[in-house]
C-alpha cells in the first residue's frame, strides 16, 4: 500500500534543486504572453466597431472575474454580490466626475479605493460566516447597494440611470472602440499579472490552504481571517475599477450593473471558465459575454438554449471549461 | 500547475472569431429599407416590448405586402435588450455598425434609451423612441423622437380631472421600476400648477405580493382624497385589490402604464371606479365616429387582435405610431437619406397616431398634446370614456 | 394606531407564509445534497402558471391543482436525474451553477408555453376580507399561512415516521454512513427534489390568487426564499417557517414603520445583523465540520 | 530552547468536562507521550494545545508567549506545530507547495512585494522551494514533490504531514496518532523518525494509542484518564505504575494485565 521509498537521492540532488527554481519563472509567464499575443491580434478580427465594443465588454468582465476567481476558486468563499462593487465602482466614479468636478481619472482611481475600503470594513464580519451562508451575507449586500443606488434618484437619476462624462487621460479623451479597447486590454493584461503573482506566492499558497483546511492552514501560521479579508478586498478592488471603467466606456449606468442578477452572471462565468484557473475566469467571461450576442438569432429561445448549454458544460466539464481541456491536453501531450 | 494556458486560449480565440463570422446580410438589387430595433421583450419590463416586437413584426409584413415604401421593402432587424441599458447599448451599436440600418424605433424603457442616444447622436441616425420619459426629448435632440405621450403629460391629465371633482389632497405609491420613479418624479414638479397638494408618497417592490402596508399607511393620513399609483406590470393590480381589502373610499388613479383590458382581468371587481389615462386605442369603438383617430385605432387593434389572439395595449400602439411615422416621414422626404428622413420626420404635421394626432416642430420631438389622452374609468368590467 | 400595527402583521404574515413555503423546498433539497438549488423559484412558478392554464381551459380548480403539482413534481425528477445526478461528483459550486442554468431553461420554456401574460388564480375561499380588529386580511393568505403549517407537520411526520423520510435525515447527517447502512442515496435525493418540486408547486398555487404569477415570478420569489431560510437556518423546516415569517415581517413593519422605499434593504440589514450574531441561522442548522 | 507550561487548564462541552484542572510542563527537546483510554481528552487537550480549541479555564504559556484563547495562527507563530489523526493535507496543492506553505510563518514578504513579483520575493520563494525540498527528502518524499498531493498514497501523505510542520521550524511538534492506520513496519519508520526529529533539538509530543511505540520513544510520559492526570512520569515508571493498567484494562483482570504488560515490554 505504501510507495516504495527510495533512499535519499544524493546524486541528483544538485542538479533537481538549481533546475527547478530556475525554470519556474520561464514557465509563468508563458500563458501571460500568450494572453498578450492573443490580445494583440484580435483587432485583426475587429470588422466593425460593434466587434470591438463585444471585445470591450469581454475585457471589462475578465477583469472582474479574474479577481472573483481569486476569491471563489482560491480562496474557496462564495461572494454572491460582487455586482454591488462593480456598481459602486461605476456610480462612484460618475458622480464625483459630474457633481463633484473630480477629473474622470482621479474619479475612478478614487471610487476604487472607497470601494476597497468599503470592502475592507464589511469584509471583516462577512468572512466570518462559511458556505452558503457567506453567499446569503454577500448577496444581500450587493442587494442593499442596488436598492439604495435605485431609491437615491436625486443623485443617481434612480432606475433609469445616469449620464457619464467622457474619461480624459492625460488631457486625451478617450474615444473610439479601438482605443478603449488597447485601455482594456492593457488592464486585463495587468490583472492576469497580478492574480499570477499573487498565486505564485506565499500569500497565494496561504488561500489555497485555508480553501481545503483552514484549520492546517492557520497551524502552518497563516492568520485565516486577514487573508481571507485581503482577498476579498482584492476582488472588490479589481470589481469596482471594472466598473469605474465600464461605466466610462457607455457613458451611461444604470442600477441593474449592481442587480443581484449581474452577481450570479459573474459567478457563473468563473465557475463556467474553471475555478482555480486564472485563465478560465478569462476564457468564462468571453463565452459568456459572447454567448448572447450569437443567441440573438435563436429569439424566444435564447434563454433556453443559454441554460441548456450552461447546464451541459457544467454536467460535462465539472470543474469547468479550461482546467478540463488542460487535464486532457496534459494527457494528450504524455 | 497553472500553465493551462495554451488550451484556455484556443477556445477563447475560436469564440472571437465566430463572432466577426456574423452574416453580413447581402445587397439586394434595389437595396431593402433598414429597421432597427431594440426592445425589452423579456424580463421586468416585457410588459412593454412584447406587444411593441409582435407590432413591429405585423406592420412590416403588411407595409411589404402592400410593395413596401416608394417600392422598397423594409427589413426589419429585432433584437431584445430584457430592460438591460447596457445589452440597449450594444445591440444599438450593433443595428448601427454591423447591421447598418436607416433608422432606429426602439428603446422601451426610459434606461435602454438613455444609453442609445448618445450613439444615434453620434452616427446621426434618426431615433424614434417607445419610452415615457420627458427627459428623452426635453432638452431637444437633434436626432432623437420619441411617440409615447410622456409622464408629465400623463400626469397633468390626472391633475385636471382632480381639479374638476375638487379633489386636491393626493397621495402616492409608486413602484421602484425606471416607468414608475420617472412618473412620480414628473408628478412631484408639475403637482403644484394644479393646487394639489401631496399628503403621502410610498413605494412597493416590483415583485411585491402584498401592498396593504403602503397602504394602510396611506389610509391613516388624514385628509386623503385622491390615490395615485404610478406603475406597470402587475403591481397596479395588486395595489387595486389590496385597496378594496383595505375599504379605502378616496378615488383611485393609476397611470397609462396598466391602461389595457388586462389590468381589469387580474384585479377583478375591485377595479370598479379606478380612472387612467389612456390613448385612445383602449376604447377603439367608443370613439365618436368624427373622431379622426377612430378608423386608424379600430383598424390596427382588428388586425392586432386577429393575428395575435390577445388585447391590444398602449405600448403597441406606441411602436404603431413609431414604424407608421417613419414611413411617412420616408414617404414625404422621398429618400432614405438620414438627414432628410430626420428633417421629414421634425415636420410631420397632423399625422393620425394611435396616441393621438402628432404636430412636431423643431422644438417638440413628440408632437402630441393633451387631448392626446383621455380620461377613461372601468365600470362593469370595461373602460368607459369620462372626458 | 393599534388597528395600523395589526395590518402591518396582517401584511408580514400574508408574504412571510409565502416566503416560508419557498423556504422549505429550499431547505429540503439542501437536506439531501447540501446544494441550494436556485431553480426552486421556477418551481414555483411552474405550480402557479400550470393551474392557471389549466384553470383557464374550463379544468376545475382542484383537478388543476393536482396536476399542476404533478406536473412540478415530474420537472423536479427529470431534472435531478438528467442533471445534478450525473454530476453528483462535482462539488458543490458546480452543482450550484447547474441549478441556475435550469432556472433559466425552465424560464424559457415557461415563456414559451405560457408567453409572457400575467396570469392569476381564482383564490380558494373567495376574496371577501376578514376583519380582525381593524385589520383585514384576505382568506387566501390563511390558507397560505396553514397549508404551510400543515405542510410542516407533514413534514415532520414524514421525516419522523416514514422509512423514506428518516433515510432523507441520514443522508443529510452524514452521506457516507447512510450509504453504509444500506441507504441509497441516490433514490434519496431523487425523491428530494421531487418533494420539492412538489412543495414548490404548491406555493405557487396558493400565491397566484394574492400576487399573480408570471414566466418569471420565480426569481424574485426565489430570492426571498433562499434569504428566508438562511434567516431561520439552511436545513431546518422550523427554520423556514421562522424565517420566512420574520423576513415578511420586517420587510412589512419596515415599510410600515420606517420607509417603503427601503423597506427590503431593512429586511437584509437585519439578515445581515442576524447572521453576524448567530453565523448559523436562528434556529441553527447541521454543523458537521470536526477536526 | 522554551517550555511549555500549562497551569489548571479545563475545557468542558455544556456540562462534559473534556479537560479539567490539569497542569504540566514540557521540558524542550525530549520526546513526550500523552496516553490514555478513549475518551480521557486526548486530543481534546492537543486542540488546546494548538489553540484549535479555546479553554474555558487556565492557561497555556509557551516560553515568554501567552497563549491562552489565542487563534491557532498565534501558537504557530509561538513555534508550535501539529499533525492530524485525520489528514489535514491540501489536496489542491502539490507535495511540495504543501510543505512550502508550512513555513508561512517564516515568511517575511509583504502582499505588495508578492502581487508585483519583486526580485526580493522572487529570492524568498526560492530559498523557501530549496529548504522545502529539504524537509521532502527528510521524510524521504523527495520524488514525489511535483506530484499532486491527492495522487499520494496514505503512508506517503502521513509523511508529508510531518514534513509540511517541520518545515516552520517549530519548537514544539505535536503529533496525532501518526501510527493509526499504519502496518508495524511503517510504525517502526515512524520511531525512527521521532528520533531524528528529537535529534534536531525540535521537542515532540506523541499522542498514540501504539505502546509499543510510546513506550520506546518517550523520554517522558503523561497519563490522562477522564481529563484528569492520572500519572506522570519515565517510560519505566508508566510501565510498571497500578492505577495505569488499572485504567487501561480495568481492575477485574488485575493478574492477567500484570502477564500481558511484560510479554508486551
Amino acid at each position: 500500500m505504501e510507495s516504495s521509498v527510495p533512499c535519499a537521492a544524493t546524486v541528483s540532488d544538485g542538479i533537481a534543486a538549481a533546475g527547478l527554481p530556475a525554470m519556474r519563472p520561464r514557465r509563468r509567464l508563458r500563458g501571460l504572453t500568450l494572453l498578450a499575443l492573443v490580445l494583440a491580434l484580435l483587432p485583426l478580427g475587429f470588422v466593425n466597431d460593434y466587434v470591438a465594443d463585444v471585445a470591450v465588454l469581454i475585457a471589462l468582465n475578465a477583469i472582474v472575474c479574474v479577481g472573483l476567481n481569486l476569491l471563489i476558486g482560491y480562496a474557496g468563499q462564495i461572494s454572491l454580490g460582487h455586482a454591488g462593487f462593480f456598481g459602486l465602482g461605476a456610480y462612484g466614479s460618475a458622480l464625483l466626475a459630474t457633481h463633484a468636478g473630480v477629473p474622470p481619472l482621479a474619479a475612478l482611481l478614487a471610487a476604487t479605493a472607497l470601494v476597497g475600503v468599503l470592502a475592507a470594513l464589511v469584509g471583516g464580519p462577512i468572512l466570518r460566516l462559511k458556505g452558503h451562508y457567506l453567499a446569503m451575507a454577500t448577496l444581500g449586500l450587493g442587494i442593499i447597494v442596488s436598492i439604495v443606488i435605485t431609491t437615491e434618484d436625486r443623485l443617481t437619476g434612480g432606475p433609469d440611470g445616469m449620464a457619464v462624462p467622457p474619461l480624459t487621460i492625460a488631457g486625451f479623451v478617450v474615444q473610439g472602440e479601438r482605443a478603449w479597447y488597447w485601455i482594456l486590454a492593457g488592464c486585463l493584461l495587468a490583472a492576469v499579472w497580478l492574480a499570477q503573482n499573487l498565486i505564485a506566492s506565499p500569500t497565494g499558497r496561504a488561500l489555497r490552504a485555508l480553501h481545503t483546511s483552514e484549520v492546517a492552514a492557520e497551524l502552518a501560521g497563516v492568520d485565516s481571517a486577514r487573508h481571507k479579508l485581503i482577498v476579498f478586498v482584492i476582488s472588490a478592488l479589481f470589481a469596482a475599477f471594472a466598473g469605474g471603467l465600464a461605466a466610462f466606456h457607455a457613458g451611461f449606468v444604470t442600477p441593474a450593473k449592481a442587480s443581484f442578477l449581474h452577481s450570479i452572471e459573474l459567478v457563473t462565468m468563473v465557475v463556467f471558465g474553471g475555478m482555480a484557473s486564472t485563465f478560465g475566469a478569462v476564457v468564462g467571461a468571453a463565452v459568456l459575454t459572447l454567448l448572447p450576442q450569437l443567441l440573438t438569432a435563436l429569439k424566444d429561445y435564447e434563454m433556453v438554449v443559454f441554460g441548456a448549454l450552461l447546464m451541459a458544460t457544467m454536467i460535462f466539464f465539472p470543474r469547468g471549461i479550461v482546467p478540463t481541456l488542460s487535464a486532457l491536453w496534459q494527457r494528450w501531450r504524455r | 500547475m497553472n500553465f493551462r494556458l495554451a488550451a484556455g486560449k484556443l477556445v477563447r480565440a475560436g469564440a472571437i472569431a465566430a463572432a466577426v463570422a456574423l452574416p453580413v446580410t447581402s445587397w439586394s438589387a434595389d437595396e431593402p429599407l433598414r429597421v432597427g430595433a431594440f426592445l425589452s421583450v423579456t424580463g421586468p419590463a416585457a410588459f412593454l416590448g412584447d406587444p411593441e416586437q409582435k407590432t413591429l413584426e405585423m406592420l412590416v409584413e403588411r407595409i411589404n405586402a402592400t410593395g413596401g415604401v416608394a417600392g422598397r421593402k423594409l427589413q426589419l432587424f429585432v433584437y431584445d435588450d430584457a430592460g438591460d441599458a447596457e445589452k440597449a447599448r450594444t445591440f444599438t451599436k450593433r443595428l448601427l455598425e454591423q447591421d447598418k440600418v436607416d433608422f432606429l424605433v426602439g428603446g422601451s424603457t426610459t434606461g435602454a434609451t438613455m444609453a442609445a442616444i448618445p450613439l444615434a447622436e453620434q452616427s446621426g441616425t434618426p431615433f424614434i423612441s417607445l419610452a415615457g420619459a420627458v427627459g428623452i426629448v426635453e432638452p431637444v435632440r437633434k436626432w432623437v423622437f420619441k411617440t409615447p405621450h410622456t409622464d408629465r403629460m400623463a400626469c397633468e391629465r390626472i391633475f385636471t380631472d382632480m381639479r374638476e371633482r375638487k379633489l386636491t389632497k393626493l397621495a402616492l405609491i409608486s413602484g421602484t421600476g425606471g416607468f414608475d420613479k420617472s412618473m412620480r418624479a414628473e408628478c412631484l414638479k408639475v403637482v403644484g400648477k394644479y393646487g394639489i397638494e401631496i399628503v403621502a408618497d410610498e413605494s412597493y417592490g416590483a415583485a411585491d405580493t402584498d401592498m396593504t402596508a403602503q397602504l394602510t399607511k396611506i389610509k391613516a393620513t388624514p385628509g386623503v382624497q385622491a390615490v395615485l399609483n404610478a406603475g406597470f406590470g402587475q403591481g397596479p393590480a395588486i395595489v387595486t385589490r389590496n385597496y378594496r381589502q383595505l375599504g379605502l373610499t378616496p378615488a383611485l388613479y393609476q397611470s397609462h402604464g396598466v391602461a389595457s383590458k388586462e389590468f381589469v382581468r387580474l384585479s377583478g371587481d375591485a377595479a370598479e371606479g379606478v380612472r387612467l389615462p389612456a390613448p385612445a386605442l383602449l376604447v377603439a369603438e367608443l370613439l365618436a365616429d368624427n373622431d379622426p383617430q377612430k378608423p386608424v385605432v379600430v383598424a390596427y387593434k382588428r388586425d392586432y387582435e386577429a393575428r395575435y389572439k390577445s388585447e391590444v395595449s398602449a405600448f403597441g400602439g406606441y411602436a404603431y405610431d413609431g414604424l407608421m411615422l417613419a414611413v411617412d416621414a420616408l414617404r414625404r422626404a422621398g429618400s432614405a437619406d438620414r438627414a432628410r428622413l430626420r428633417d421629414a420626420l421634425e415636420g410631420t404635421r397632423g399625422y393620425v397616431g394611435t396616441s393621438g394626432v402628432v404636430n412636431m416642430s423643431n422644438t417638440d420631438h413628440m408632437g402630441l398634446d393633451l387631448s392626446a389622452f383621455r380620461i377613461l374609468e372601468v365600470r362593469g368590467g370595461n373602460w368607459v370614456i369620462i372626458r | 394606531m393599534g388597528s395600523q400595527a395589526l395590518q402591518f402583521l396582517a401584511a408580514g404574515l400574508t408574504s412571510g407564509s409565502i416566503y416560508a413555503l419557498v423556504a422549505l423546498g429550499f431547505s429540503i433539497v439542501f437536506l439531501a445534497s447540501r446544494v441550494i438549488n436556485f431553480a426552486q423559484g421556477e418551481f414555483v412558478m411552474i405550480g402557479g402558471m400550470a393551474a392557471s392554464s389549466l384553470v383557464s381551459v374550463g379544468m376545475p380548480l382542484a383537478a388543476a391543482m393536482a396536476i399542476a403539482v404533478a406536473i412540478a413534481a415530474a420537472v423536479g425528477l427529470v431534472l435531478e436525474k438528467l442533471a445534478i445526478e450525473r454530476a453528483s461528483r462535482a462539488d458543490v459550486t458546480t452543482l450550484v451553477i447547474i441549478t441556475i442554468g435550469a432556472s433559466m431553461l425552465l424560464r424559457g420554456i415557461a415563456q414559451i408555453v405560457w408567453g409572457k401574460g400575467i396570469r392569476s388564480l381564482p383564490p380558494i375561499s373567495g376574496e371577501q376580507p376578514i376583519a380582525i380588529g381593524g385589520a383585514t386580511i384576505l382568506p387566501q393568505s390563511l390558507w397560505v399561512l396553514g397549508t404551510t403549517i400543515a405542510i410542516v407537520a407533514a413534514l415532520s411526520w414524514f421525516f419522523g415516521r416514514t422509512r423514506l423520510g428518516r433515510a432523507m435525515l441520514a443522508t443529510a447527517h452524514n452521506r457516507l454512513a447512510a450509504q453504509l447502512v444500506g441507504i441509497d442515496v441516490k433514490l434519496v435525493l431523487f425523491a428530494s427534489f421531487g418533494l420539492a418540486a412538489a412543495l414548490g408547486a404548491v406555493a405557487g398555487m396558493l400565491i397566484a390568487p394574492i400576487g399573480f404569477t408570471s414566466y418569471d415570478t420565480g426569481v424574485m420569489l426565489g430570492l426571498k426564499g433562499f434569504a428566508a431560510a438562511i434567516l431561520g437556518g439552511i436545513g431546518n423546516f422550523h427554520g423556514a417557517i421562522f424565517g420566512g415569517l420574520l423576513l415578511g415581517l420586517l420587510e412589512s413593519l419596515g415599510a410600515g414603520f420606517v420607509s417603503s422605499a427601503y423597506k427590503d434593504a431593512i429586511a437584509f440589514v437585519v439578515l445581515l445583523g442576524v447572521l453576524f450574531v448567530r453565523p448559523d441561522g436562528i434556529l441553527g442548522a447541521l454543523r458537521s465540520d470536526r477536526v | 530552547m522554551t517550555t511549555l507550561v500549562v497551569r489548571e487548564l479545563g475545557c468542558s462541552f455544556g456540562g462534559v468536562h473534556a479537560v479539567a484542572g490539569l497542569s504540566f510542563e514540557i521540558a524542550p527537546g525530549t520526546v513526550h507521550s500523552i496516553i490514555g483510554p478513549n475518551g480521557a481528552g486526548k486530543t481534546t487537550l492537543l486542540n488546546l494545545l494548538t489553540g484549535v480549541y479555546v479553554p474555558t479555564s487556565g492557561s497555556i504559556r509557551f516560553g515568554a508567549h501567552e497563549l491562552t484563547g489565542q487563534p491557532p495562527h498565534r501558537y504557530a507563530a509561538a513555534g508550535i506545530a501539529r499533525t492530524f489523526q485525520n489528514l489535514q493535507i491540501f489536496f489542491n496543492m502539490s507535495a511540495l507547495e504543501n510543505v512550502m506553505t508550512g513555513r508561512h510563518r517564516l515568511e517575511r514578504t509583504g502582499l505588495l512585494a508578492a502581487m508585483l513579483h519583486t526580485p526580493r520575493l522572487a529570492r524568498a520563494e526560492a530559498e523557501c522551494r530549496e529548504r522545502a525540498l529539504e524537509w521532502l527528502r527528510f521524510l524521504e518524499l523527495g520524488d514525489a514533490a511535483e506530484r499532486d498531493a491527492d495522487t499520494l498514497p496514505y503512508g506517503a501523505l502521513k509523511r508529508l504531514e510531518i514534513a509540511r510542520a517541520l518545515a516552520g521550524e517549530p519548537q514544539l511538534l505535536l503529533l496525532d496518532e501518526p501510527a493509526a492506520g499504519l502496518n508495524p513496519s511503517e510504525a517502526l519508520g515512524i520511531a525512527a523518525l521521532i528520533r531524528r526529529v528529537a535529534a534536531t533539538g525540535t521537542t515532540v509530543v506523541l499522542v498514540e494509542h501504539n505502546m509499543r511505540l510510546v513506550m520506546e520513544v518517550s523520554d517522558h510520559i503523561l497519563v490522562l484518564d477522564h481529563g484528569k492526570r492520572l500519572a506522570e512520569g519515565s517510560a519505566e515508571q508508566i510501565r510498571s505504575d497500578a492505577r495505569v493498567i488499572e485504567a487501561y484494562l480495568g481492575a477485574a483482570s488485575e493478574a492477567h494485565a500484570a502477564g500481558e504488560a511484560s510479554a508486551d515490554a
